[in-house]
C-alpha cells in the first residue's frame, strides 16, 4: 500500500535550486521538499533520518540532494539511531538536521535530552500526525505538550518554531539553524502533515547563516588542549552549576527570542489563538466572523517556546475573550491560559486525530464565545476562568460535510477548566 | 475568489499529476493556489485523490469542507466524492467507467468518456488530463492556455515525448466537456 | 464473493481454496504483493494445526499491519520493530498460547534489530515470519538494510551503494548462530513450488513451537512490486536475483541436525 | 505439495457453501471469487495451460478487470494459480471423474 | 566502580514477606524493594526491567522473588523492549510491573504512547534522578513534565501517584493497579532517588486489588470473536472518535481520582506546594517557620495528574501567597499556576541535578514571600501575578553545609512569570 | 606522582611506562579492574601511531564512562549502547578523524545491539573496543546477555538459566559475518602474554581504519572483580573459564585474508 | 529530638552495614528513623557513606545539611565530612588510619583506634561496628543493648558465625570511647 | 612482546622527569608511583621473580598498601608487572650494564 505521492515527488523537481534560487520568481514547492531544500541552501553539512509518513519526502529529498552538493547524507536504522547520528556529528561543530513524525519523534526523547545535556546545536523537524500510539499518518498538533514540554527527561528546554506557510518554513529553518548555534541547544521545527504534504507556490527565501567557529566541538585536539562533549556531571554540585549555567541560557532564550504574529488585533472583541495549520483555519473564519460583523482577531504564535506569554497577556487585557484552537484536544491552550493567568475567558477549540476543524466550526465556537463572555468595560458577571471547550466537548463523528452549526452543543463556561 | 477542486481515481490514473498542472497554471497566472494529495496509505488500485485550492487572496484554510468541483475518474471516486461537492458545483465524471449516475440533483454534471478520449489521445494513463480540460470547459479556474503551458513546462523538461499526447488529451477533454451531456452514452 | 464462473451440481472436492481462517474481504495490498500469499498460507497451516483458537499473534508496522483484519486469531499491535518485545511479553505470561509473529524487513532488520536478536538469544518459544521485500514498503520504498546492491528507491535514487549503505544484512544467518534459535529457513515466494516449499518450512516452524524447541524463524523472499517498480510478475520473476543475495533453504534445524554452517538449497 | 484440503480443519472454504446449478455439462473445476481479483495476473503466468486471461470487459468494484477461466477444458486443476494468488480468489475442484 | 549497596540490600531481606505479612509489626525497607514487594502483594504476575542507578533494587529484587513466586521475571535488553514485553503480557491481561529510572523513561515514550492508544493497563515505576542527558544518579523531580506533560506523542493522559514516603509508596503501588485496570491506562508511580534508596521502619499495608476479567485482552479467541489490541485508527474519523473515547475516558479520571492532602491550611497565610521528596523538606520548613511565628501550612499533591486543581484554587482563595517547592527549575509549578490562575501569587523554590534543598534555605523562601505580599484581605498593591523565583535565581553551587540564610537574593515578585 | 623508591643518576632506558595520553591522575575504578589495563593500551597505541591529535573518541555509558578524564584526546559521549551512532554521526562529517569507541558488553551487546550492528553492517570505518566483562558493573552487578551460563549476578540470584535467559551471546562472532567487518578479534586480559596479544590487535584495528578497510573490532574479555566476587587475582584467573565460552583469537581478517569460520586461537 | 549521624570510610568497611544496624536498633526502641546510602557510584575502595537520623517524630527532610554526629574511618572521609558536622557535634576518628587531627576545635572529638580494636575483635571490617560502639558511648541515640539485639537480630538468621565478633566490635568501640581521648596514640 | 618506548612519539613517560640522584648501589629497575597503587596484587601474580609485596606498613591517600620492590636485586626488568597494572604504577627501566 505505497503512498502514491512519487508523481508530486517528480513534479516538485521543477522546483530545483537551478531554479529557485534564479531571479526571486515564483515555484510550486511541496512543503516537506522545501524544508530539506532550505536546510541545504542553510549550509546543512549533514541529515540523519529514518522514514516515516508524513515526513518521507524530507529524506527523499535529502537522499538525492546531500550527494549531490558533496555532503553526508545517512538514512539511519532508527529514529533512535538517526538522532545520536546528530548528536555525534553535531559534537564535531558540524550543521545537522535531523526530521521525523511523531512516533518516531517519542524514540528521540533520551537522544534530545542528552544533546541539551551536552549543548549540542541540531535542528530536528517534526511534522506531526495522529496519535497516540500508531494512530493515524493524518495532520495533527497533538504533540504539543511533547516538544514544548516534556518529552525527554530532566530540566531542559527546546526553542520551538511553528511555521504556518511553506515560505514562512523556509525562513524558519535557516533562523533555527542560527539559533541552534548561537545558543548551542537542539531547535524544533514543528508543523503538522498538511504542511509537509500541500504544494505552494513561494518564493524561497533562502539564508545561509554564518558560520562561527566552535570552541567548544570536538574535532580533534590538534594544538590545544582535549575537549569533551558530555552531560555527566556525577557530582550533584558540578550538574546544579551545569543546570543553573543552561537556565540561564534559557532565561535569555525567552528574553531575546520571541516570535508571534497578529492579524486584526487592534479592534478585536474576541481573539483566537493558534499557530500553523490550525491558524489558517482561523483565518477564513476570522475573515467570516467580520462579515457577520464579529469583531475577531488572530494572535499566532511562532515561537512555542518562548511561548509569546507577555504579548499574549497585554492582548488578553483588552479583549472579551480568547478562544484557543488547535488540532489536539488542547494542548497549547495551557500556555495560554498562563499567559492570560485569569485576564479575559480562555475557551478552546479543537480537532483530533488527522480531522482539522472547519472554519465554518470555529466561527460556531467564535460566535458561541461571544454569547457566553461580556463586554470587556462592562462588569462581570461570570468569574473570568477558562472553560474546556466551546462547545463543553465536541460531537462523536462529526460529518465533515454537512453544517457543523447544529451540531454546536451549549457553551459552558460556568464548567471551569479542571 | 476562492475555488477549490477535489481530482479523484485510481492510483495509477495521474490524479497528482493533474492537479499539479493545475496548481502550477494557477501560479503562472499569478494566483494564488494549495495543492494537497489524500496521503494516507492509498493502494495502487485504489482511490487516490488531491485537492487543488485556487484563489485571488492569500488561501486559509487548506483543508476544504466543501469542493466546488469534484473530477471523479472511477466509480469509487463517485462514491466517496458525490457528497464532498458543494450545492451547484460541478461533477465531472469519467464515463468509461462510470455507468451508475449520480444521485444529487442539485450538481451540474458532465459525464465525458476520459478514459476512451485518454486511449486516443495515445494512454490510458492520460485519463485525469482528459479530466482536467473537461473541467476547465466548465469552470475556467485558468484560461486553457495557462494548462497548456504547465504541461510544457513540466514535461519539456522532463519527459518531451509524452507531451504531445498530453495536450492532446487536454484539448480532448476541453472539447468534450463543451458539448458534454447528463445523458450516459 | 461472486459465484463460480459456471457452476456444479453436488459439492465438488477442494483441491485447493480459501482457507476459514482468512477473513472474507479483499485486503487493501497492492496487485501482486507478496503479503497476500504468505497470509493464505499462514491461515491454512493455524488452522490445519487447530491453533486458531489458541493462537495471540503479533502484528508489525508495516503494509502488513493490517494483518490483524485477515487472519481470525487473536491480534496485539506492536510498535515499529518492537514485535519480538512484544511477543516476548505475550509468551511469557501465556504459556499455553501459540505465539506468531509477523515482520518486515524494515521492522526485522532495521529499527527492530536488537528485539529480534534478543528475543532469538533467549530462545523465546516464538514463531517469527520475516517477510523481506528488500524495501520499506508502506511509506513509499525507501531503501531497507535488506535492499540489493545497485537497487534504486526512493532513498537511493542512484542506487544502493555498498560504500556508503553497507551490503544487504543476512540478518538470518546472523539469528541462526544463536543457540536459542532451534530452526532457521529461508524461502521464497518466486513461483508456484517454492510456494509450497515455504509452507512446509512455515509448517515446521510452527511444529518447532509446539515442540517447545525454541526460537524459530521463517524468512520469506517477497515481492513489492510497486516499491520495486515493477509488474506483479516481473516482481516475482526478479525473486531469482534477490535468491543470489539470499540463498534460500533451511539454515539451521537443531532439533534435527546440528547447525549446517553454510545454508543449502532446500 | 498440495494436501487435500477438505480433510484438514482449516480448510473450510467459502466454495464449500452450496452453489447454484445449472447446465452440467458447462461444469467448471475452478471458482472465482472475481470480486476480489485485483488483475495482478500471477496466475497467468503460473497457469501450465494458458487457460487464464483477464476480463478486460468487465471492471469489479476494485476497480480491475477480474480473471476468467477462458477454457475450463483444458484446466487440469493444477492448483498452481490458487498457490501463488495473492488474494485467494480461486477454489480449485478435483477433475470430475464423469467429467 | 559498583554501587556498594549490596550489604544494604542483603539486610533488608530481613523484610520478606515471611516476616513482613505476619503481625502488623514494624519492618526496615529501602524504598526500591518496598515498591517492588508491594507490587508482588498486589499480585502483579509480570516484571519486566533493565538496570539503571537509582532503581536497580527493583530489578533485584524481582529477579529473586518472582520466580520464588512463580510469576515472570524478564531482564530486558533495553528500556525499549522492557516496556513493549509489557504492552505485550498486559495486553493479554496479565498484572504488569515496569520500572526504570529517567534516561531509560525517555525510552519508553512510544511504548506508553502506544499502551495509552490500545488502553492497556501497566504500572511504571520511575525513581527520578538527575538530568538531562546521562546527568547524575541523585535525588530528582526534574521529569515532572516529561510524565505529567509531555513523554509520548499524542494526545493522552497518564495518572501519576507521587508518594512521600515508603510507606505510602506501599499503598500507592496497589492503587496504581487498580487505576490501571479500572481505566485501561498506563499507571506511573513517580518518585525520587532519596525515596528509592532510603530505609524506614513501615507496617506493610499490602493490598491484593481484586481481579477482573477483560473483555478486550487478546488471549486466544477460544469460543468467541478474536480480539485485536491496537492503537492504530487509519481513518481520521475512526482515530477522532477514539480520541474523544479516550478524552471522556480522562475527564473521568479527573473527577474521580485527585488526591491529595494538606497539613496545617486551617490557618495558613502562606502554603508550600510540594510532592515527594521535596514535601517532606517542607513539612520540616513549615515546623521551624511556625516556631518562628510565620504560619505556613502544606498542600502536597499525590496524583500530580489529574491535579487537584479545585482544592489548591480554593486554598488559593484564601492565602497570602503560595511557594511551590520543588527539585527542579520549576515544573509542576505550571500546575500549580494553571489552578491558581491569578487568585494569589504564586513564587518557587527548586534545587536541581541531585542536590534536596535544605530546610532551612525553604524557610528563607518563606520569609521572602511574606514580606512581599500582602495581608490576604487587605487591598494588593502589586499585581497577583507569579514570580520566577523566591529568591530570583539560587546561587552558583550553593555551600551545601554552611547557612543558607545569607546566600538568599532579592525577592522579585515584580518580574512576572514569562 | 611519588618519586621511584630509589634513584639513579641518568635517566635509564625505559622499558615500559605511563604513556603521555594516559592522564596523571588516579582513575575511578575498583582494584584491578580491566578498564585499566584497556586504557592504557589505547593510550600507548594512539601515541605510537601518532593519532592523538586527529583522533575523535566516543565514550559508553558505563564504568568506563569516564575514560574521557584518562584518555587525553577529544571525546563525545553517547547515551547508553548508542556509541555506534555517535560514532558514525562523527565518522560521516569528519573523514579526516580518527574514530576510536570504547563500549562494555551491557552496552554493546545489549542496549546496542542495532546501533553496533547496522554501523558494522555499513562498514563504518570506526575502531571499536569492545570490553567485555560479563556483566552490568556500573550499576551493580547485573546480569548481562555476555554473562556465562550458572554465573551468579545481582539479577540472576540463582545462577544464569538458558532456559529463562538464553545463552551467551557471541556478538562479534554475529559481526564477523558482515562484509562491511574488515576486522574482528578477541583478546583477553588473563595473563601478561595475552596482554601483549591483545595490543597487537588494538594496534591492527587501529591501522584496518587507517587503511580505509572498513570496520574493525575487538573484543576484549575483561576482569570485574567487584562485579564478580572476587578478589582481583582470582577474576583474573577466571578469564581462562571466560574463554572457554568466547574463544579468543582473530575471528575474520578481512584485509588479509576470507573469513575464517571458526576462531582459532591467536 | 532529631539526630543525624554520618557513618563514613571506605567500601569495605562494613559503612552501611553499621548504619542499617543503628537504624533497625532505633527502629525496635520505637523511635522514627531513615536511613539513606550515599549511592553515587563508589570505587571500592573509595569512600562510601551513609547517615541515619533517629527522631522521637515523623522525619521530615531526609537530607540533612548539618549532621550531629560523624563517625570517620579513614582519611578521605575526614576531609569529606569534617565540615558537615554542627558546631558542638560529635566527630568519632578511627585512630588506626587517621594520623592527621581535625582542623576545627567547636567540636566533641573522639579518637579511637577502630581498625586495630576490630582486628582484635576478629576482622578489619568489623571496624564499622566499632565505630557504632563509640558512637552509642558519647551519644546513647538507642541504648547499646539495642544495638545488641539489632546485630543480633540480623546476624543470627543470616551469619551466626560472625555474630560473637561483631558483638565483641561493638563493645571494644563502646569502651574505648568512654575514655576515648583527644590525643592521637 | 616488548617495544622500546621511548623512541615512539607516545612513550614519553612519567619516570623521564629528572629523578632525585643518591647512593647509586640501591639503584632500582622499577619506578613505582605508589600513590596510584590501589593493592590489588595482580603485579604480584605476574612477577616471574616473586620480587614485589604490597607495604603493609603504608596506606597511601587512596586509601591502600602500596606495592613495594622488595628485592631490586632480583627483578629483571621483564616488565610483566607493568603488563598487567591496570593504574599504570610501574616505569620499568633496563637493567644497568654495570649493574
Ligand atoms: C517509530 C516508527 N518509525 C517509522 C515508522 C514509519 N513506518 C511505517 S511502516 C515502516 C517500514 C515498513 O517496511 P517493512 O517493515 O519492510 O514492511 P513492508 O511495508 O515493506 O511490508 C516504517 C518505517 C513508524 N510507523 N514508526
Ligand atoms: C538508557 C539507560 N539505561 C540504563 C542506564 C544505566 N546503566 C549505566 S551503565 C550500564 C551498563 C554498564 O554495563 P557495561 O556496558 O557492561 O559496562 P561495565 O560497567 O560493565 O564496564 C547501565 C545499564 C543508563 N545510564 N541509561
Ligand atoms: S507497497 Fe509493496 S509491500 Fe506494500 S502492499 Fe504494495 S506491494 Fe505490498
Ligand atoms: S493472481 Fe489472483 S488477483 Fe492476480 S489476477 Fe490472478 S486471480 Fe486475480
Ligand atoms: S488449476 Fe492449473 S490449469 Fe487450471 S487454471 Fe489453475 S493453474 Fe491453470
Ligand atoms: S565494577 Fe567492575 S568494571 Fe566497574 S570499575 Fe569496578 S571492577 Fe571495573
Ligand atoms: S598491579 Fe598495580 S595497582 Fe595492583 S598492586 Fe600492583 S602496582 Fe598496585
Ligand atoms: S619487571 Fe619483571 S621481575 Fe621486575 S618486578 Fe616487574 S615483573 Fe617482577
Ligand atoms: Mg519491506
Ligand atoms: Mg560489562
Amino acid at each position: 500500500m505505497a503512498i502514491d505521492v512519487q508523481s508530486a515527488t517528480g513534479l516538485a523537481e521543477a522546483a530545483m535550486p537551478s531554479e529557485a534560487t534564479a531571479l526571486p520568481e515564483r515555484v510550486l514547492m511541496k512543503g516537506n521538499e522545501a524544508i530539506a531544500e532550505a536546510a541545504i541552501q542553510a549550509g546543512c553539512d549533514a541529515y540523519f533520518g529514518y522514514p516515516i509518513t508524513p515526513q518521507a519526502e524530507i529524506l527523499e529529498w535529502m537522499a538525492r540532494r546531500m550527494p549531490e552538493v558533496g555532503r553526508v547524507f545517512v538514512q539511519a536504522e532508527s529514529e533512535l539511531a538517526a538522532i545520536n547520528m546528530a548528536l555525534g556529528a553535531a559534537a564535531t561543530g558540524a550543521r545537522v538536521l535531523v526530521s521525523s513524525s511523531s512516533p518516531g519523534i517519542s524514540l528521540m526523547a533520551e537522544g534530545m535530552s542528552y544533546m541539551a545535556g551536552s549543548e549540542v546545536p541540531v535542528v530536528l523537524v517534526d511534522i506531526m500526525r495522529g496519535g497516540p500510539g500508531l494512530g493515524s499518518i493524518g495532520p495533527s498538533q497533538s504533540d504539543y505538550f511533547q516538544i514544548v514540554k516534556g518529552h525527554g527527561h530532566g530540566d531542559y528546554r527546546t526553542p520551538v518554531l511553528a511555521p504556518a506557510s511553506i515560505a514562512e518554513a523556509i525562513e524558519l529553518v535557516a533562523d533555527a539553524f542560527e539559533l541552534a548555534e548561537r545558543y548551542r541547544t537542539p531547535v524544533v521545527i514543528l508543523a503538522d502533515g498538511t504542511l509537509g504534504q500541500a504544494m505552494e507556490p513561494v518564493v524561497p527565501a533562502y539564508r545561509l547563516p554564518p558560520r562561527q567557529d566552535f570552541d567548544w566541538a570536538a574535532n580533534g585536539a590538534a594544538g590545544r588542549r582535549p575537549r569533551v562533549v558530555r552531560s555527566l556531571h556525577l557530582k550533584p554540585e558540578d550538574l546544579e552549576a551545569h543546570n543553573e549555567h543552561l537556565q540561564a541560557k534559557y532565561r535569555a532564550i525567552e528574553a531575546a527570542e520571541v516570535r508571534w504574529t497578529g492579524e486584526l488585533l487592534d479592534d478585536a472583541e474576541l481573539v483566537i489563538v493558534a499557530y500553523g495549520t490550525a491558524a489558517r483555519v482561523a483565518r477564513t473564519a476570522i475573515r467570516r466572523a467580520r462579515e457577520g460583523g464579529l469583531r475577531a482577531g488572530l494572535f499566532r504564535p511562532i515561537s512555542l517556546w518562548p511561548f509569546p506569554t507577555a504579548p499574549l497577556a497585554a492582548v488578553a487585557n483588552r479583549v472579551r475573550g480568547i478562544l484557543t484552537v488547535e488540532l489536539s484536544s488542547g494542548q497549547m491552550v495551557e500556555d495560554v491560559r498562563l499567559a492570560v493567568e485569569g485576564r479575559t475567558p480562555v475557551a478552546f477549540h479543537g480537532r483530533t486525530g488527522g480531522m482539522v476543524p472547519s472554519p465554518d466550526e470555529v466561527l460556531a465556537s467564535l460566535r458561541r464565545l461571544w454569547a457566553v463572555t461580556d463586554p470587556v468595560d462592562g462588569e462581570r458577571r461570570r468569574p473570568r476562568r477558562s472553560a474546556r471547550w466551546v462547545p463543553p466537548q465536541h460531537p462523536q463523528h462529526p460529518p465533515r460535510l454537512v453544517e457543523e452549526e447544529s451540531d454546536v452543543r451549549e457553551p459552558a463556561l460556568q464548567e471551569v477548566w479542571r | 475568489m476562492d475555488r477549490s477542486t477535489i481530482f479523484a481515481g485510481f492510483g495509477g490514473q495521474g490524479i497528482l499529476f493533474a492537479g499539479t498542472i493545475l496548481a502550477r497554471a494557477a501560479m503562472t497566472e499569478g494566483l494564488e493556489v494549495l495543492w494537497i494529495p489524500s496521503y494516507g496509505p492509498e493502494m495502487r488500485g485504489g482511490t487516490a485523490s488531491c485537492t487543488v485550492i485556487v484563489a485571488d487572496q492569500p488561501i486559509g484554510s487548506p483543508i476544504v469542507d466543501r469542493a466546488d468541483a469534484v473530477v471523479a475518474l472511477n466509480p469509487p471516486s463517485l462514491a466517496k466524492f458525490e457528497m464532498a461537492v458543494a450545492p451547484g458545483g460541478l461533477l465531472v465524471l469519467n464515463r468509461s467507467l462510470i455507468e451508475a449516475l449520480p444521485t444529487r440533483s442539485d450538481l451540474e454534471i458532465v459525464a465525458v468518456p476520459c478514459t476512451n478520449l485518454a486511449r486516443t489521445a495515445g494512454d490510458d494513463k492520460l485519463v485525469s488530463v482528459v479530466g482536467l480540460g473537461a473541467l476547465l470547459a466548465r469552470r475556467p479556474l485558468v484560461p486553457i492556455a495557462a494548462a497548456r503551458g504547465a504541461l510544457e513546462a513540466v514535461l519539456l523538461k522532463k519527459r518531451p515525448e509524452i507531451l504531445a499526447a498530453d495536450l492532446a488529451a487536454l484539448e480532448a477533454g476541453y472539447a468534450a466537456a463543451l458539448e458534454g451531456s447528463l445523458a450516459p452514452a | 464473493m461472486t459465484a463460480p464462473v459456471a457452476p456444479a451440481p453436488a459439492p465438488d472436492r477442494v483441491i485447493a481454496g480459501r482457507p476459514a481462517l482468512l477473513a472474507d474481504r479483499s485486503t487493501h495490498y497492492c496487485p501482486g504483493c507478496g503479503h497476500g500469499v504468505v497470509h493464505r498460507l499462514l491461515a491454512e497451516l493455524l488452522g490445519e494445526l487447530g491453533l486458531a483458537e489458541r493462537t495471540i499473534a503479533v502484528a508489525p508496522v508495516g503494509c502488513s499491519v493490517f494483518a490483524y483484519d485477515y487472519i481470525d486469531v487473536d491480534w496485539v499491535e506492536a510498535p515499529h520493530g518492537r514485535a519480538p518485545a512484544v511477543a516476548t511479553g505475550v509468551r511469557r505470561v501465556r504459556p499455553e498460547a501459540f505465539v506468531l509473529m509477523y515482520q518486515g524487513d524494515g521492522d526485522l532488520a532495521a529499527i527492530g534489530t536488537a528485539e529480534i536478536i534478543h528475543a532469538a538469544a533467549r530462545g523465546e518459544r516464538i514463531t517469527a515470519v520475516f517477510v523481506n521485500n528488500g524495501i520499506y514498503g508502506m511509506t513509499g520504498g525507501q531503501m531497507a538494510p535488506t535492499t540489493l546492491l545497485g537497487q534504486k528507491t526512493t532513498s537511493s535514487p542512484t542506487g544502493r551503494d555498498e560504500r556508503t549503505t553497507g551490503a544487504p544484512i543476512p540478518i538470518t544467518e546472523m539469528l541462526a548462530i544463536l543457540p536459542g534459535v532451534a530452526y532457521a529457513a529461508r524461502g521464497t515466494l518466486a513461483d508456484a513450488p517454492s510456494v509450497g516449499r515455504l509452507r512446509a518450512m512455515l509448517k515446521r516452524a510452527m511444529e518447532v513451537q509446539l515442540k517447545d524447541g525454541g526460537f524459530a524463524i521463517v524468512e520469506v523472499l517477497a515481492n513489492c512490486p510497486v516499491g520495486w517498480g515493477m509488474t506483479a510478475q516481473e516482481s516475482i520473476d526478479h525473486l531469482k536475483v534477490v535468491a543470489e543475495t539470499y540463498p534460500t533453504g533451511v539454515i539451521v534445524d537443531r532439533l534435527k541436525a546440528a547447525p549446517k554452517p553454510v545454508p543449502v538449497e532446500a | 505439495m498440495t494436501v487435500a484440503l477438505e480433510n484438514v480443519p482449516g480448510a473450510a472454504t467459502t466454495a464449500q457453501r452450496p452453489r447454484r446449478t445449472s447446465d452440467p455439462t458447462s461444469w467448471s473445476p475452478l471458482a472465482i471469487a472475481s470480486d476480489r481479483c485485483k488483475g495482478c495476473e500471477l496466475c497467468i503466468g503460473a497457469c501450465p495451460h494458458a487457460v487464464l486471461a483477464l476480463d478486460t470487459g468487465v471492471v469489479n468494484k476494485l476497480g480491475y478487470h477480474p480473471i476468467r477461466l477462458v477454457d475450463a477444458a483444458g484446466c487440469t486443476s493444477c492448483a498452481l494459480c490458487a498457490k501463488v494468488c495473492p488474494d485467494a480468489v480461486f477454489t480449485v475442484f478435483a477433475p470430475r471423474k464423469e467429467a
